[in-house]
């Protein structure tokens, strides 16, 4: 039996990733967080503030954990995002995938976060001291 | 047809959803983008938009339907 | 200024594994936890027996965790290890990176982990229904 | 002499530390392995073994010195 767990979510709680992925199959499990940095570009970032299309957003998440399950061999994936406005070393997004060996939980992890960059209708905006800007926007 | 609008495409049209009478009969994602452009020309500074019609991304030539959920995806930014 | 936990302990605990890695001037991390799988090569395990020499395997742990450093920009580094029996499901190893960007804590973190199982002076019994072996003894 | 044995190694000497006194003098880590593979011929079955000298793994040239820590170090198998 495979697991899936595909969520947006006001807070990310880093504790549970563990235990969502834990598999008595699985000999590997890889985790990726994203959070917020301080700085982009030299500039001091305040806050950032995540919104989303959430029907469709769940949508582009389930379809991203499908893709994983057939491109590798995985007993569990997970894919959550949060959303709102998150400050400096908030976790804002995590993705895992639990596998017999670790090769393919690293390449399927890699995947879930690069795939859902591209294609999840979630928008951000940084917030600085004295302005806010979408991020990727604008060429 | 009501159309949905988020991140920056919100900031532009200045809400969140609006009804457009303009287009009516046999209207695709890309008349859908052309209007944009033409009634909003900062729809043309974006590096790109795409359009999703129920929830899924559409492509240019899709027809859109009364009852679709329609929704105007500016360049996303997750993670 | 970076962080570094090497460790070999008796219990992993994953849930503070983010807490340990997470870095103002961090926007990626990536962990990978190594756990006890039900099975090897078709047959049923029912424990691991984790055994170290340990001054040396902190030593091993912490030239590691240098190299990675030198390697990639990081801001933390964890690596540990555990030791003693362990059951189905149970982690035994947990490392993880953070960076500025996600490249180089996934690089980082499959540094980690291989260099480890290369070099770190472990050793794991495996322990099956009627017989136990000493993983990669013999050729 | 004093060698700790860890793994496999343990259960081939049968005991976790031993005194050799055969070895004393100009003792190179080669030598030291020699010795363990004429006195337990086990030793010549395993995949392979490293010595290590104050918890660094020492290379076949390498002289033992009285006071060295001195470790048989068999295929590792952690993570």
């Amino acid at each position: 039996m495979n697991k899936k767990i595909v969520e947006i979510v006001d807070t990310i709680n880093t504790s549970q990733v563990y235990a969502e992925l834990s598999h008595p199959h699985s000999g590997g499990i890889c985790v990726f967080v994203g959070a917020v940095r301080e700085f982009t570009n030299n500039e001091e970032v305040v806050a950032l503030e995540f919104e989303t299309y959430k029907s469709m957003a769940i949508k582009e998440l389930d379809k991203i954990a499908e893709e994983a399950f057939e491109k590798w061999q995985l007993n569990a994936v997970v894919l959550q995002h949060a959303v709102g406005a998150k400050k400096v070393e908030e976790p804002v997004v995590v993705v895992g995938a639990s596998s017999a060996h670790r090769s393919e939980c690293f390449e399927a992890c890699r995947f879930l976060i690069d795939t859902l960059k591209e294609r999840v209708p979630i928008w951000k905006k940084e917030i600085f001291k004295n302005k806010s800007v979408w991020v990727s926007a604008h060429p | 047809m009501k159309v949905l609008f988020f991140g920056i495409s919100k900031d532009i049209v200045g809400k969140s959803e609006m009804e457009i009478s303009d287009l009516t009969k046999k209207t695709t994602v890309n008349d859908l983008k052309n209007y944009l452009k033409d009634e909003f020309p900062e729809f043309s500074n974006l590096t790109s938009f795409a359009v999703a019609v129920n929830s899924e991304y559409a492509k240019d030539d899709v027809s859109l339907e009364r009852n679709d959920e329609i929704a105007v995806i500016p360049p996303v930014s997750g993670g």
